[in-house]
């Protein structure tokens, strides 16, 4: 399956910004804890295949904990958001 | 697709350590835009970083520059002391609404008024988050505290000091803006001023200075995402967001070049 | 810059800018208060001219970590100032010692407490030698006696400053900062090249790893760890102690006092020896380390002692320390507010003597 | 010393540590004991770790700070890392399973607990609620004071505002009691 | 305000908060520091309703000088901050004293030097007993060592600064502060009111002379005069002298320790006692008046010394001159950055003894 | 003609003593007008005076008045404690740029901005003049003094501050202005607003402030005619006169009556 | 001889600011020390007449040197500045 | 102590008088003697008073404060009547009579010279030189240095931007010289 976006569990706080700003609002709270106690977030499998890489949630996260990639079709359509943003 | 191209990167002068700060804090989202900008300007290896005391405390273990801890309030005299003895190198505070505005006041307005070529970069929490959540110059009125439990009350404390304006005001600053984090198109735009930021003391211009409008959830008492709508609720209309002075509209950086 | 054996004419305040400029000071960061202010007038004047730094900083505070920054960058870096002035400035010595950085303090102490007056006293010598500032911490502190000393020592400052990478006062007081006295010159050193790497200087980290300078020692036990570090240099400092004994080896009563009162003094145990009164004088040049191993010697030769100070008795305490095992030490206090000449001391060191006036 | 008992509770800095410590200090007092309480905080409010040592006895209290104590709660791994090694041989140890692994529990030489108070409390709808499941576990072993006096100081220390909060705090602190329970 | 007789479980922090507001304390100013922030958050909650004011100064540097203009009104006012703080607040201080005026500081004091960490030290002692700001004076100083001494010590500070007209300062560390105990609390009492005449305190001149309180002192003579009469007041505080002996009368050995450390080593002392070693405790309560006087009974009497502080060695100092025509003392130095426990002090006790281990 | 009636009055308030200060020094004028308001606004039993620390030192031998002497820069901070330890008092500062602008800018800042009931004198004479004619940061661009030989450097040590408009920025300042005594007319006008700035915090509406721009003809090295002549030469060309604040405007003093 | 105007000699340091407003332009530096070693400032018997009274010289002098006393005359004319200008 | 003289100079802060002493003080150092100059000022620029202390000697020099000097040059009343008494018998008293009234001159214990340095000075045109016409007597009367030496250490301590005021002040020098000559 494709996996556009990845979540660094042991990095992730549960504050949950990531899923205010997703425009696919496919990110949801889990029921995980990771090892400092945090619930997680996640993108479930079933609903992994919508998103845009549009990296919104990675720029928003205070904690660096989402990995982004581009999805090759969609690069060449140029709707990925430049992240650097320079 | 973990092989694809990625689509978000961070920027190689910030640690990849997971940071101390509280769920939501966007102390983690301001320090992340000053590593983006340190790499672009590909300043890291002639930046000095002055820590100041606040929960930024500890920046130093993320951004992986030369770094110096600066006692409460006092990063702009320092930031003067290092530039002057090394004029050649970036220096930049980063400093929270405690440390600038409150005892920081007179080393802020004279380092800016002296024009100093230095970047100051203010995250405004309105409130002492390290030290558990007293009031700060920039609590806003009615914004409960632990040494305001009633609310701030303009009669008895005055109101929130808008920093950004006083300091676009002084002969010496360069460049003054305030920004948010609390949406993409913040962020984006906020990325924009840090860089500005930086850029006008490297041009020679004066001061660099950017207030970043942030969350406490644990001292604001709120779930991260109430406390991040909170600022566009109710901070942005008090704290305008904008570009209060720029006098690096004409002259743009030659300098280093921009990294990727 | 000067050329070395001159012999001019100057003040106190000057010869100690012109150690420092000789000594190569890089950056100086100053603040209006007498009887110090020519410190900064000429440091504003001969320092931009050399291509070097001087900043009128906003207060003493500001100017104290303007020092503090600049010193993190490993360039040779000074702040002057009197006694009010000095009390602002505590906060940051305590940083710069715990954050163990090369920088040098003159205060041109002035008559307190509070505002007191602009007269000489010795009053700080608490403040200077025990540490006003908070924690446990310690600065070398030097105590000029001519204008010719204040020259020399704060040449040392600098070397000490460096050698310990720790703060080190040098203790004036507006005798010492407004007497005109001729004065020989020494060689002028070279200022740093910012660019060279000490080791733990701030620069850009460049290819190397970032360096931190920082007092703050969270995780368990660092700082008790740091601060055995620290005891052990302050302890070590005692290598650099520096002294002046004056007719001591016949004496039977000691005299100690420093500063511009051990040179007063000095006077005064002149005149007496011309009466055959057997006094002599140790004059304690570094407050710390204290020369408490000197006094110990003389104690345990049978020495009695006299400590006179410009103050109500503080450097005393440390004079008892030092003698405990064999002797004890009298005490005059002349007052801040008054100036002391050497007549005001004979009856003191008379009476000290057991003679009956 | 008889009727005497020292505990000290570590965590991270929100996992309200102190509150259960105050807790404990509170029902001592109510319980008719001398009771010292002391709280060593990390510098920031959050991702820090805290801890705090209680001593309770019925006779006067000299020193509040313990070296080696007879008991701990170790909400997290590193509490557990840090603490263990100094609980007196036979001690008691009520360790947070549910963010520790049980197998770094030293049951050679001491009594070890694990109690899973992060599911716990989250099935009773609150994960923050993990600290009381733990004291209610650590009051049933020792006995330190009776569990009707740990649940009825509860109103000591949670304002007023949030005395709504009560019941459910206290069903945790049962859960805990019963969690280990024989 | 507190039921006189009623019983509390609370921080030592709040017993100091409780203490002041029984005292009839008028005017708080405060600035955030850990570990004495429930200080002004205590004080925000109570005093405005009370009809008290509570200010959150700009700095501590603003807070002392806010204090400086409560205690010139003669009202019962405070401060209160740990060691960077207390150090900014060192030439207000100075101030103070030059100026006669009654106020209470705090130093709920931390690890040092410099930022240091947040956990207990006695690396404050030289600043608070020496004083830390410039020129010639005093503080009295009270240390307390459990909640209960806090609470009774804060309102004996005020007593203490009115009869005095001086600073007082409350040295506490963080164990203090954040301990709970149970606290059985005085009555309360009800503040000067401001209108009450003190003789010297400014209230609008109304009909009689204006008044002037300064310590700027220019005319010939004036300042060595007014040095003279504050260094008589100085010598007087003697007779408020404060301490708690215990089990020395037939100790070998006296252990002298102050505030929380002091508490510790009670502990310690009882466990060697139940083992037969002949140990006393003398806990200084006023570190300024220093107990000097029975420091030189006890020693008098033929005791050996052991000092022992949470520091690198500070009141050592005091209580050496204090014995030194009869007695010496050992020291050990606990040091900031690690806690201590009952257990660390009895290595050192017993090598004092001279027990072989 | 001494018979006559006195067309000139000293105010009863203001002692009639020798002062100490230079030939043609204009802290004897601002000091005599405070003394006038005083007398005027039968504020002399009930006011307190914040001496600061600079060549008006000694205005408590000037002024009939309780006093206390503050520390360098911070009769603010002193102001604050004398006024919330006694609110029905009439509590003023009387300051020189040194004192308030530089070491003391966090202090005037805070109090201003919390709108401490309190006025604010501050006479700018764009020197340290006590202690022997340092820069201050109102020292014009140009102006040599003993710590700017070469004349102040905007790009090195800034601009000159114009404090009064900051002030007027702040939430909690009620009155501030800016005035000069070089003429006979600004005295009448500089008359008129000491006068209102000792009224707005008696109305309890929050600080008064007013900048009296003054000579230093010694530190100025120049007679005191040249030094008056300079003030509308060059200092308020700078420094423009004028009220920048007032919300007295509206209400009045309704207090006690006005004297004579 | 009517005197509108008195100089306090003791009190004048010589600064000359009441000669520059003077609108008759009658005071003038005398060649006499007061004994602080200031050169005083006076109006000569011959103008003395002119002196309106109208007291902007002791407006402007810093050292309270200067007294003036109102013209009957003139005072009802009410050409005399009423000094208290409040 | 051959060759040994010492001198009190006071005045108001505006007169001039630590010019005199510093003047004296680099004239006895182009003499080849040792010295040492002390002032003494009051906290503001002017209106106060202000004194320094010179000691000149071909010998060592101890202390550089005195409290009972060899000569006193006092400029105006305050600084006769504080010093003055303190004058060692036999001293040398120059006192500057446009300002102090001649009566107070203690002339039974010592040698006391008037001197109407304000006039003098005046006449030369500039009331600010009396402190050269001052320095210019006592340095006839005590012959402490050349008077060549004196007037040639002029351009030490006047600034090159005001050596043109330089032969006027050698004239007041003069002037006070001629005054005080037989
Ligand atoms: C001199 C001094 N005073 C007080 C403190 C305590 N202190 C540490 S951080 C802080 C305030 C932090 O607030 P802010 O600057 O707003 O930063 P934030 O934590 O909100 O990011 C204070 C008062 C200190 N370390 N030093
Ligand atoms: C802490 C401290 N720093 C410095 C001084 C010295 N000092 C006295 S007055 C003054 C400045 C005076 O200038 P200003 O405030 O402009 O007043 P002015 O004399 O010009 O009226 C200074 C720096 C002091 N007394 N205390
Ligand atoms: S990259 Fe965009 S679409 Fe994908 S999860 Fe993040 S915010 Fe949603
Ligand atoms: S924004 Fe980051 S830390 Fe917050 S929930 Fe999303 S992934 Fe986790
Ligand atoms: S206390 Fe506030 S500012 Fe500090 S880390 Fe937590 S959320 Fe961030
Ligand atoms: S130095 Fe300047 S400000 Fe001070 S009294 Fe003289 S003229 Fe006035
Ligand atoms: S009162 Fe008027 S007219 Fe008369 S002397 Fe004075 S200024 Fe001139
Ligand atoms: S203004 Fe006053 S001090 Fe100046 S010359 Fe005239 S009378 Fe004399
Ligand atoms: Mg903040
Ligand atoms: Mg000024």
């Amino acid at each position: 399956m494709e996996r556009p976006i990845a979540f660094r569990e042991d990095r992730c706080k549960g504050c949950a910004l990531c899923m205010t700003v997703c425009p696919k609002e496919i990110i949801t709270m889990s029921s995980r804890f990771n090892t400092s106690g945090y619930k997680v977030v996640e993108v479930r499998d079933e609903v992994m295949e919508t998103c845009t890489s549009c990296a919104a949630c990675a720029l928003i996260c205070p904690d660096y904990a989402i990995s982004v990639w581009r999805k090759p079709a969609r690069d060449k359509k140029g709707e990925v958001a430049d992240v650097h943003y320079g | 697709m973990k092989n694809g191209k990625e689509a978000f990167t961070l920027p190689g002068v910030l640690a990849d350590i997971p940071t101390h700060y509280c769920p939501g804090c966007q102390h983690g989202v301001a320090q992340r835009l000053v590593a983006e900008c340190l790499d672009e300007l590909a300043l890291s290896e002639k930046a000095i970083c002055i820590g100041s005391i606040g929960c930024s405390v500890f920046i130093y273990n993320y951004l992986l520059v030369d770094s110096v801890e600066a006692p409460h309030g006092r990063a702009p005299a320092v930031a003067t002391g290092v530039k002057r003895a090394r004029p050649e190198a970036a220096v930049f505070t980063y400093q929270g609404d405690g440390d600038l505005a409150s005892i920081g006041m007179a080393e802020t307005m004279h380092c800016a008024n002296r024009g100093e070529r230095v970047t100051i970069i203010f995250v405004n929490n309105t409130v002492y988050g390290m030290t558990g959540g007293q009031m700060a110059p920039t609590t806003m009125v009615g914004q409960r505290t632990t040494t305001c439990p009633g609310g701030r009350c303009a009669d008895n404390e005055g109101q929130p000091i808008k920093m950004t304006e006083i300091i676009a005001s002084l002969g010496g600053s360069a460049y003054a803006a305030r920004v948010a984090v609390d949406s993409v198109k913040h962020v984006r735009a906020a990325k924009k001023a840090v860089r500005k930021a930086f850029e006008a003391p490297l041009n020679n211009l004066g001061l660099g200075f950017v207030e970043i409008l942030a969350t406490c959830p644990t001292n604001w008492k709120m779930t991260p995402v109430q406390a991040n709508e909170r600022i566009a609720a109710e901070l942005i209309p008090y704290f305008p967001l904008g570009t209060f002075k720029d006098v690096t509209e004409l002259e743009t950086i030659e300098g280093p070049e921009v990294a990727e | 810059m000067s050329t070395t054996g001159e012999r001019v004419l100057i003040k106190g305040n000057e010869a100690i800018c012109r150690g420092a400029v000789d000594a190569g000071c890089q950056c100086f960061f100053g603040y209006p208060i007498t009887p110090q202010n020519d410190i900064p007038e000429y440091m504003s004047k001969v320092l931009p001219s050399l291509g070097r730094a001087f900043v009128q900083a906003e207060s003493e505070v500001a100017a104290a970590n303007m020092l503090l920054g600049a010193a993190a960058c490993g360039v040779r870096a000074m702040t002057s100032s009197s006694s009010p002035g000095i009390s602002l400035k505590q906060e940051a010595i305590s940083y710069m010692a715990g954050t163990e950085l090369p920088a040098v303090i003159v205060n041109i102490s002035r008559g307190g407490p509070g505002l007191g007056d602009i007269g000489p006293s010795q009053g700080d010598y608490f403040q200077a030698v025990k540490g006003g500032g908070h924690g446990d911490y310690r600065q070398l502190v030097l105590a000029p006696g001519t204008v010719q000393e204040a020259y020399d020592l704060i040449r040392k400052a600098f070397d000490l400053a460096f050698a310990y990478r720790n703060p080190v006062m040098v203790l004036g007081d507006a005798i010492i900062g407004q007497m005109m006295e001729p004065v020989t010159l020494g060689s002028a050193t070279t200022p740093t090249n910012v660019d060279q790497d000490l080791g733990w200087n701030l620069q850009g980290k460049g290819q190397r790893h970032p360096r931190l300078l920082k007092s703050l020692h969270l995780t368990d036990g660092a700082l008790a760890g740091h601060n055995i570090r620290l005891r052990d240099k302050y302890e070590s400092m005692e290598r650099d102690v520096l002294f002046d004994n004056f007719l001591v080896d016949d004496a039977e009563l000691i005299v100690v006092a420093f500063g511009s009162i051990g040179r007063i003094a000095k006077s005064t145990i002149r005149a007496l020896r011309a009466s055959g009164k057997k006094v002599g004088l140790h004059r304690p040049i570094s407050l710390f380390p204290f020369p408490s191993q000197e006094l110990d010697r003389l104690a345990a030769s049978g020495k009695r002692f006299l400590t006179i100070e410009h103050n109500l008795g503080q450097m005393v305490e440390d004079v008892r320390l030092a003698i405990r095992k064999h002797a004890d030490s009298d005490f005059y206090g002349h007052l801040p507010g008054n100036l002391p000449t050497p007549e005001d001391f004979e009856q003191p060191i008379l009476a000290a003597l057991g003679v009956r006036t | 010393m008889s009727g005497y008992q020292d505990v000290i509770v570590a965590g991270f800095g929100g996992q309200g540590v102190m509150l259960i410590g105050t807790l404990l200090a509170y029902a001592a007092m109510e319980d008719g004991q001398n009771v010292t309480y002391l709280p060593v905080y990390g510098p920031e409010m959050r991702g820090g770790t805290a801890n705090c040592t209680v001593v309770v006895s019925r006779e006067d209290i000299g020193s509040p700070i313990i070296r080696l104590p007879k008991s701990l709660i170790a909400m997290n791994r590193p509490s557990l890392d840090k603490f263990q090694p100094r609980v007196k041989d036979g001690g008691t140890v009520v360790i947070n399973s549910s963010l520790v692994d049980m197998d770094l529990a030293d049951n050679d030489r001491l009594r070890t607990v694990g109690v899973p108070a992060n599911e716990i409390a989250d099935s009773l709808g609150n994960t923050k609620m993990a600290n009381m499941v733990a004291i209610g576990a650590y009051v049933q072993l020792t006995s330190v004071v009776p569990l009707e006096v740990i649940k009825a100081s509860l109103r000591k220390v949670i304002s007023p505002n949030y005395a709504k909060m009560i019941p459910a705090n206290e069903k945790a602190i049962h859960a805990g009691a019963d969690a280990v329970r024989g």
